[in-house]
């Protein structure tokens, strides 16, 4: 039932706030996203637990919901990211804007528990439709094409996915006459020579878009640039992760074979992806754009981490994204609280700023840090797993990334120092206040303890990746 | 046979007639050709009945119909039509046609279709034997057609209502619009490309 | 586990205390605070050592298991601590020398606005230190190895408001990476082949293995870590920028401990180092060149910390000559006295810029002894320590390691040690007499000399001692030691020898000579700091033989290339993404003009689809 | 003995002739004229086949076409006498401006 | 069963004409007892066939064969109903349309109901003129410039199709000698070329009314030209009655030979699918653009019928609904905008999302249901459509499909970031007339659209029922 209210709470909640919210949006979402929080530990607590309803039986289609080691922790991810977002958005936005963003966690609670091709497509798509919104309404003028091309570019992989989940399930049908969408009945679907690379491409390119990967980021840099920076750390951190999760829950278990047989191809463009992330960030002066295509190396390397094919590097996959969701979401808040005070965002124009604010200066730098994959802090511990998946597949691929870490580190110090350190540029600004510090504060506490003790996460995940991670050893990959 | 081809000579004429007549009144006139003629090939067909109501109702009711208009839109105007300036019109529309009723022609010559030995069967064609279907199992069909000419003479009334009626409705228009729209904005705006 | 939790945790606890509560403490609380708790940790290191004195010698290991770090993908990973005699040695160093130099800090900090900021970050940079040498695997090392690289980093950035400081910051924040990256790959590689990193196991597989590439590629990818850290050549360009920092901080972390943690890993990891013997000849050829490039480029440079910082270069080099020819105890030795003697070396400077207001340039010193007795005699003791001159620490050590080069069979690393040796002492005395002697350069500078506050003088004169005194340890170091080394395969000859006599009266010559050249020169002569410097040879040297430039042009100017070319396809990628749009949108619009409006195009349109169905029918038939 | 098909193929000429009619002429009495020789041309060709095959569902069907006819023809001149009463030229191009 | 009892809907509807008339004579100006009339009319028809759809009626073929009422011809009065229903009140007498207008709305609903029931010609093309001249008349009933237009281009186009239709007919009626959809299949013409070519030519009649292009033409212009409440009932009614004779002739008459349409149907599909979408994009005027739309969703609509299967049918079937909920919903919500002019344009909705919030969230729902966003019933009618196509082997048709779905939602979109943008001078949401009458119609719409996203099993349910021709399994 845990699983239900998880999804219902933001659900009902959200249109709550939309019909009484008025003045105390802000207040009331942020006690949703408490009590939706308190849902997950109540999960938490539970275990790996799953429900299964029939939804249009004619076609097989099951609402077929769960949560496991894979899921678990990105559906805490999403409660807590979301706490942290309303929390950062000013509420002057009006109650619309809270509506969105509950609709949002909504969505994605559910898109991860969903067990069923089908559900699982109605909540990948559903999670457009409040950045579409956040990015129309809440953004500028600038924001409309950034929306436009968020849903459009989205939607044009999703679509296809479309296809190609009706395919996989029709010709899973073919021999046995009736239709099913279950992700677990799917994976012994023999899939032609003919088709198997079309249905492949189409959820790849799904997956890629929604990441986003190299070369299919498009939308990303308009996006992440033109959102409310609340909606930019969710957008990067929880909704970029949906990518990757699909990779996971999806394409092993129902592609393994294209997988191994594309592996190189793929690792390559992960790594491609990976470095043209940390470059570009290397060459930008706007620091939500740093922030932006630092996300894009570190999707390349989650994205590594998957097409490694290893328990390590899959599992590496698995952590990164948690650790990742919360340090970027970190950073874009604090971003955005700078880009607030300052009313800019070029790095030229700023410096100096520690002087006036210590306090945020030193919450930068942490998340700077751990973005950049400091040892210590969880980014290190996926990237760590994720290097050792590709040791064991091909030495190459992880001196590559290695390589980006070092770019990686240069890139977001100099992020840091040009905006906190250094000649003071612009005009003085405030700190921040208690409740910032608050929430920052929290969201910095659970980064570490991750980054301590990242066993607790791994403890749980790696028994529901054993299902994956044995499909790779059955179906041809490392077992190790 | 020969009258056949008579008649088909007659009625194709009268419709080649209908299509090149510079005036409308001709047209009609022509057209009244072509449904005689076709009245006639009717009969020949035995279908009495049919040519019989082909000749009250067409040219009768239809085709002076047709010819009120054409002298309450056309009267004291002696203008001829433009010429055709869509490019290609013509000679696309005329190939076309040409080859589609090549098509047909050549099709119903080269499959004629089962000729049957048998004689007709008694009131083919005549009043009785339309009557007994119209007003047997036929009936929902009479039925339609009932409710299609309602609706025709509720469309007259509408399209084209009293004077009386036209003043009343104008008023209340004007009392409800206060912005209206004229459509030369609105045209504007539709023909913009947008943003 | 106790001990070992307390010596570790305590210093994080006075980081984090001081970083949360500095705004409500009271001015000179901090220094305390912090010195205090690194003295606390001292005594516990000391104890912990007693304890494992007590373990019978070839059993001397505390080890354990705080909770797992890792799990799910193999066999887990833990959070280890390995306390031996070797990190035994390390833990006192830090937290001795950490804490003379704690205080030390409070005179020299006195007067900073944010030195409750700077007394977080130096007991941050003392756990971290801790973290690194009590680590039981080296993911637990790499940790801690990566959070000094941040301590270092937030220390040379102190005084952010100097554009010079924060690039020195970054500059060694990214060179640190580079071995971070390197460790992180080594380790994977190790855990892939051998599932573990913990060094007991892995100590136990290398010595079943016999060498190979796989070892040697390995070991290369770990010395890349060490390399980066301990300034070999060629990522050791931070460690001269990293003199930005204050000074304090350069004679903790940039001297004495911090850059040692490469010699720290290579002599940790001597089993492997024996399966790697391609690398460990490679090791040692790097630090035989790094001490007299490091050497040839402190005699030409101006500023006072600048020489010390190469001199810190070149004597790390001496360490890695040590461990790469397998003389693991007289490395150590040397890593000993040379936090004794760099340290003080540095704080002695640190004094002499504390008096001159923050002036580091030699051309404005000269004559301090008068002025500053204390200081003087101390950096004497460490300058004579330094160049080898017995009965001084530094005699002994570097003596052991040059022996122990020439008896292993690498008469040409000897060589080049011994002539390296002589130009430490030569610069070393350039720099002594500079600073202390002759007349004053600056006379404004000189009036307002004064002698350092008694806070820094005590730990100055504590450090002296060590420097002097410190090369009598050598016997019970072998002692300590020896049963460590051999409790693996990999040292037979790590304990602690000296060459044949001529090998030492020949260095022993080479300084004399060295020290009279120098008295002549800027005693006798007054030569300016500047000479030589203009051309040939000292141009190079005084550039520190362009290493920067060649890393500017292999490593920078190619990075931001590939980052501008990366733009251009990031332009490109983007107009593609608006190009579709935009020509999905045109074609729309060139398709608007079909609907034209006049009905009879309509019928002809549906005339045309009449005609294409019909075309499409007969064709198939 | 008629020869139905013949009749037919004369429908098809017909027919072909009224949509050029459409098609050619700018007069929208005389393109609805022309449509009215299409669906005249239909029932010549049902009552042909009704011939044929004996049945009189073709002629049935041949009544309700004039029938619809008739109808048809009364609506389509009421909306062409609205709309061109205000108008001088019948002339169908004019009626143009709904388009793109 | 009994004629009378079979089709009483029917017959409802046919009273209720007559009824409507008599009270349309006797009405005070401006009163809405017609409406009020036809509506009660409407919603009994509607209750006359839910009671026969919970009889479980076995099909029963009624007058001379041209009658056959099964599943799927009460499933397609239900449709009809909803959409002469949503007709009628958002074009309540008195407040802008004329008396007649129920009547002519009544009749027409008639032609369409009529063509979910069909089985022969005679009736297929009774019920298409019942439908269409009705529709003539509502085209071009506001009097004004463009509607005339609109009137005079639907009528002369549709007077040349049914041309077309007729000459089609007859020749299906002399290749095969009978006029009963049933009997075409076991004639001993099922390959003449005198058929094939009568049923392209009936093919293009149909699609004509369907608005596949290239017979589409007349579509966005009578749209645009039309009073609002007609063009919603030409939106949803008439692609109704198109899409269901179309299915219901193919799927009787023609299952023997699907080689002979199938592909070219399935061309015909992917183009209009393209085309509809792509020129709805650029269009400034609602309307046109749901013109366009319409034009588009025809195409999906026509991919069921394609693909000649019972899945392709239940799938089209399908589609209609969550289609049409989503053009009343749509059309609702222009009539309350542009209570005093003719059309709405995309500028004319700047800064509905801050005046207007709830009307602007169910706008949002109606847009994304044609843009098939899950959660909306749209998204699962293209579910089913591609399930359908692939279940055919037609990856191309599920292709044109995605492609038309992509193309189609940039002109969705514009609309919505448009009541997103704040207008400049005074506020244009003056004139918002808002009438119960509206609000009924655009609960309907919202909560059948959402509900069939959430939830479509009924309705899918019922669908099977009623579209599981045995020969098509």
């Amino acid at each position: 039932m845990v699983l239900l209210w998880l999804m219902a709470i933001p659900l009902i909640g959200s249109f709550v706030v939309l019909i009484a919210g008025g003045r105390l949006a802000k207040g009331l979402s942020a006690g949703i996203g408490v009590i939706e929080l308190i849902a997950f530990i109540v999960l938490l607590a539970h275990g790996p637990v799953a429900l299964n309803y029939r939804w249009i039986p004619a076609w097989g289609v099951r609402f077929h919901v769960g949560a496991d080691g894979l899921s678990l922790f990105l559906i805490g991810l999403t409660a807590v990211l979301t706490l942290m977002a309303i929390f950062a958005s000013r509420g002057s936005f009006g109650r619309a804007y809270f509506f969105w963003v509950l609709f949002l966690e909504f969505g994605m609670v559910g898109l991860f528990e969903s067990l069923d091709l089908v559900l699982f497509y109605v909540f990948w798509e559903v999670i457009l439709v409040p950045i579409f919104f956040l990015l129309t309404g809440y953004s500028g003028e600038k924001g409309r094409p950034a929306a436009m091309k968020w849903l459009i570019m989205n939607l044009v992989g999703s679509l296809f996915m479309l296809i190609g989940i009706v395919a996989v399930a029709v010709i899973h049908a073919q021999p046995f006459g009736s239709l099913t969408f279950e992700i677990s009945r799917l994976t012994d679907v023999k899939l032609g020579p003919a088709v198997a690379p079309w249905i492949f491409a189409s959820f790849f390119v799904a997956f890629a878009i929604k990441a986003p990967l190299w070369p299919f980021h498009g939308w990303m840099p308009d996006a992440y640039r033109e959102a409310p920076p609340p909606v930019t750390a969710l957008l990067s951190g929880v909704m970029s992760k949906a990518g990757i999760y699909g990779f996971l829950r999806i394409m092993l278990p129902l592609f393994m074979p294209q997988l191994r047989h594309y592996q190189v191809g793929l690792l390559i463009f992960a790594v491609i992806g990976l470095a043209y992330g940390a470059f570009m960030a290397l060459r930008q002066t706007d620091m939500k754009m740093i922030s932006a295509y630092s996300s894009l190396s570190h999707m390349g390397m989650m994205a590594l981490g998957v097409f490694s094919l290893t328990a390590a590097g899959i599992l590496g996959a698995t952590f990164l994204m948690v650790a990742h969701g919360l340090i970027v979401g970190g950073l874009f808040i604090v971003l955005g609280i700078l880009e607030d005070k300052t009313k800019t965002r070029e790095v030229e124009v700023m410096g100096g700023l520690n002087d006036d604010a210590p306090r945020l200066g030193a919450y930068f730098l942490f998340f700077a840090l751990a973005a950049l994959g400091l040892p210590g802090l969880p980014g290190f511990v996926g990237e760590y797993l994720i290097i050792q998946g590709l040791v064991a597949h091909d030495v190459v691929f992880a001196l590559i990334a290695a390589v980006v870490l070092i770019v990686a580190a240069w890139y977001m110090v100099r992020l840091f120092q040009g905006v906190m350190q250094a000649q003071r540029r612009g005009s003085p600004i405030g700190d921040i206040n208690a409740l910032q510090v608050g929430y920052i504060a929290s969201l910095a506490l659970l980064i570490v303890f991750l980054g301590v003790y990242p066993a607790g996460i791994t403890l749980h995940a790696a028994p529901s990746l054993y299902h994956a991670v044995h499909l790779v050893a059955t179906k041809g990959g490392h077992g190790l | 046979m020969v009258g056949i081809v008579i008649l088909a000579i007659l009625a194709i004429s009268a419709s080649v007639g209908v299509v090149t007549a510079r005036q409308p009144v001709h047209s009609a006139l022509y057209l009244v050709g072509n449904i005689l003629s076709l009245a006639l090939l009717y009969l020949m067909l035995k279908a009495e009945f049919l040519a019989a109501a082909q000749v009250i109702v067409y040219a009768g009711a239809i085709m002076v119909l047709f010819l009120f208009v054409v002298t309450l839109l056309t009267a004291g105007k002696e203008e001829r039509e433009l010429p055709e300036d869509l490019p290609g019109q013509r000679i696309v529309a005329g190939i076309l046609s040409v080859i589609v009723g090549g098509v047909f022609v050549a099709l119903a010559i080269k499959y004629p279709g089962p000729t049957l030995k048998a004689p007709l069967p008694s009131h083919f064609g005549d009043l009785t034997g339309i009557g007994r279907l119209l007003w047997g199992p036929d009936f929902i069909y009479l039925v339609a057609i009932a409710i299609m000419l309602v609706s025709a003479a509720l469309g007259v009334l509408v399209l084209n209502p009293p004077r009386k009626r036209r003043q009343q409705e104008a008023e209340a228009r004007e009392q409800r619009a206060e912005s209206k729209a004229s459509p030369e904005t609105t045209r504007k705006e539709r023909e913009g490309t947008g943003s | 586990m106790q001990g070992v939790a307390e010596i570790v945790l305590l210093p994080l606890l006075g980081a984090i205390t001081i970083g949360l509560f500095k705004g409500i403490m009271p001015k000179k609380l901090p220094g305390i605070w912090a010195s205090l708790l690194v003295g606390i940790s001292f005594l516990v290191s000391i104890g912990m050592d007693l304890k494992l004195a007590s373990l019978p010698p070839g059993h001397r290991v505390i080890s354990g298991i705080f909770f797992p770090w890792i799990t799910g993908f193999g066999p887990a990973i833990d959070w280890r601590y390995y306390l031996d005699p070797l990190s035994g040695i390390w833990i006192l160093i830090i937290t001795g020398v950490g804490m003379l130099i704690h205080i030390y800090s409070i005179g020299y900090m006195h007067d900073d606005p944010h030195k409750a900021r700077y007394f977080s970050y130096l007991n941050f940079f003392v756990f971290a230190m801790l973290l690194l040498v009590l680590a039981g695997n080296l993911l637990i090392l790499l940790i801690g190895w990566a959070l000094v690289g941040l301590a270092s980093y937030l220390l040379i950035g102190f005084w952010y408001h100097r554009p010079s400081a924060v690039r020195a910051a970054k500059k060694a924040f990214v060179m640190n990476t580079v071995g971070d990256a390197g460790i992180l790959v080594g380790l994977a590689l190790l855990y892939i082949h051998f599932h573990t990193v913990s060094y007991s196991g892995l100590f136990r597989i290398f010595d079943a293995s016999h060498s190979s590439a796989f070892f040697e590629w390995t070991a290369f990818l770990l010395y890349l870590g060490a390399m980066a850290k301990s300034a070999q050549f060629p990522l050791h360009m931070w460690l001269v920028d990293a003199m930005e920092g204050p000074t304090p901080v350069s004679a903790l972390i940039h001297a004495a401990t911090m850059v040692t943690a490469g010699v720290y890993l290579m002599t940790r990891l001597y089993p492997l180092l024996r399966v790697a013997p391609v690398l460990a000849y490679i090791v040692a050829a790097i630090g035989a060149l790094m001490t007299i490039l490091a050497a040839s480029s402190a005699i030409f440079q101006r500023d006072i910390k600048k020489v010390l910082a190469y001199s810190t270069v070149s004597q790390l080099g001496y360490m890695f000559l040590a461990v790469g020819v397998g003389a693991f105890t007289a490395g150590v030795f040397h890593f000993m006295m040379h936090a004794f003697f760099k340290a003080l070396l540095f704080l002695g400077a640190g004094s002499v810029i504390h008096a001159l207001g923050g002036e580091q340039d030699m051309n404005k010193m000269g004559g301090l002894w008068r002025k500053m007795p204390w200081t003087t005699w101390t950096f004497l003791a460490a300058t004579l320590a330094i160049s080898g001159i017995p009965p001084f620490s530094g005699y002994y050590s570097k003596e052991a390691i040059l022996g122990e080069t020439f008896n292993l069979g690498h008469p040409f690393l000897w060589l080049i040690g011994a002539v390296a040796a002589g130009m430490t002492t030569f610069y070393m005395f350039r720099l002594f007499f500079l600073t202390f002697f002759g007349k004053p350069r600056d006379e404004k500078l000189y009036e307002h000399a004064h002698e350092a506050p008694a806070v820094m003088t005590v730990p100055i004169v504590i450090l002296g001692i060590g420097a002097v005194f410190g090369g009598f340890l050598g016997t019970w170091l072998n002692h300590w030691l020896l049963p460590a080394f051999r409790m693996y395969k990999g040292a037979p000859y790590a304990a602690i020898q000296y060459g044949p006599l001529w090998t030492t009266g020949f260095t022993l010559g080479l300084a004399v000579v060295a020290f009279i050249i120098a008295f002549i020169l800027y005693i006798r002569k007054g030569t300016s700091t500047n000479a030589a410097t203009e051309k040939g040879v000292g141009r190079w040297a005084f550039n520190a033989w362009y290493v920067d430039a060649m890393w500017t042009y292999l490593a920078v100017v190619p990075f931001k290339a590939i980052g501008n070319s990366v733009r251009q396809a990031e332009v490109g990628i983007l107009a593609g993404v608006k190009g579709l749009g935009t020509v999905v949108w045109d074609w729309a619009q060139d398709l608007r003009p079909l609907e034209t409006g006049y009905i009879r195009r309509y019928a002809l349109s549906i005339m045309v689809g009449l005609g294409a169905l019909l075309a499409y029918y007969l064709i198939r038939v | 003995m008629i020869y139905t098909n013949w009749v037919v193929a004369l429908a098809g000429i017909i027919f072909a002739i009224g949509a050029i009619g459409v098609m050619f002429r700018r007069n929208p009495l005389i393109m609805f004229m022309a449509s009215e020789m299409m669906w005249n041309a239909a029932a010549l060709a049902f009552i042909a086949f009704a011939r044929q095959y004996h049945d009189m569902n073709g002629q049935v069907m041949a009544f309700l076409i004039i029938a619809t006819a008739a109808s048809e023809v009364g609506i389509g001149l009421a909306i062409i006498v609205s709309v061109y009463h205000k108008r001088h030229r019948l002339d169908v191009d004019e009626i143009s401006r709904l388009k793109g | 069963m009994s004629a009378s009892t079979a089709l009483l809907p029917e017959y409802i509807v046919v009273v209720a004409v007559l009824v409507t008339m008599i009270a349309a004579m006797i009405r005070r100006p401006g009163g809405t007892v017609a409406s009020w009339v036809a509506l009660i009319g409407i919603l009994g028809a509607l209750w006359a066939t839910i009671d026969l759809w919970t009889m479980h009626i076995h099909p029963a073929v009624f007058f001379n064969q041209s009658l056959t009422v099964d599943n799927y011809s009460l499933f397609v009065n239900v449709l009809v109903l909803i959409a002469a229903s949503s007709t009628l009140l958002l074009g309540w007498t008195g407040e802008r349309e004329h008396e007649e207008f129920p009547i002519l709305v009544l009749i027409a609903a008639l032609g369409m109901m009529s063509l979910g029931m069909v089985g022969n010609l005679i009736a297929l093309f009774l019920g298409i003129e019942v439908l269409s001249l009705p529709l003539y008349v509502l085209s071009a009933s506001h009097r004004t410039v463009l509607g005339g237009e609109a009137g005079l281009k639907y009528l002369l186009l549709g007077a040349f199709s049914s041309g077309i239709l007729l000459f089609g007919l007859a020749l299906v009626y002399g290749a095969t000698g009978t006029m009963n959809f049933v009997d075409f299949a076991s004639s001993v013409n099922v390959h003449s070329p005198l058929l094939a070519a009568g049923l392209m030519l009936t093919l293009v009649g149909l699609l004509f009314k369907l608005g596949i292009v290239p017979f589409h033409m007349w579509v966005p212009d009578v749209y645009e030209g039309s009073p609002m409440p007609v063009t919603n009932f030409m939106a949803f009614g008439t692609k109704v009655g198109a899409a269901v004779i179309l299915l219901r002739l193919l799927a009787y008459g023609f299952y023997m030979s699907p080689q002979d349409w199938g592909p070219a149907l399935g061309y015909l599909a992917l183009l209009t699918m393209i085309v509809g979408n792509l020129l709805a994009l650029p269009q400034n005027d609602l309307k046109r653009l749901f013109g366009y739309s319409g034009i588009g969703h025809a195409g999906f609509l026509l991919i069921g019928v394609a693909v000649h299967s019972v899945v392709g049918a239940k799938a089209m079937l399908f589609y209609l609904l969550p289609y049409g909920l989503a053009v009343i919903g749509a059309f609702a919500i222009l009539t309350m905008m542009g209570t005093d002019k003719e059309t709405v344009t995309i500028s004319d909705l700047a800064g509905m999302a801050r005046q207007k919030p709830w009307a602007a969230a169910l706008f949002i729902v109606f847009m994304f249901s044609f843009a098939g966003i899950p959660l909306t019933g749209g998204f699962v009618g293209k579910l089913y459509l591609l399930q359908a196509a692939l279940f055919a082997h037609q990856p191309g048709l599920a292709i044109g499909l995605v492609l038309g779905t992509f193309l189609g939602l940039g002109a969705y979109l514009r609309p919505l970031q448009a009541m997103f943008r704040t207008r400049q001078g005074e506020s244009n949401m003056a004139g918002w007339n808002v009438n119960w009458s509206h609000v009924v119609v655009l609960v309907v719409a919202v909560v059948g659209t959402v509900g069939l996203g959430v939830y479509p099993t009924p309705v899918v349910h019922w669908v099977s029922q009623s579209a599981n021709f045995f020969w098509l399994h």
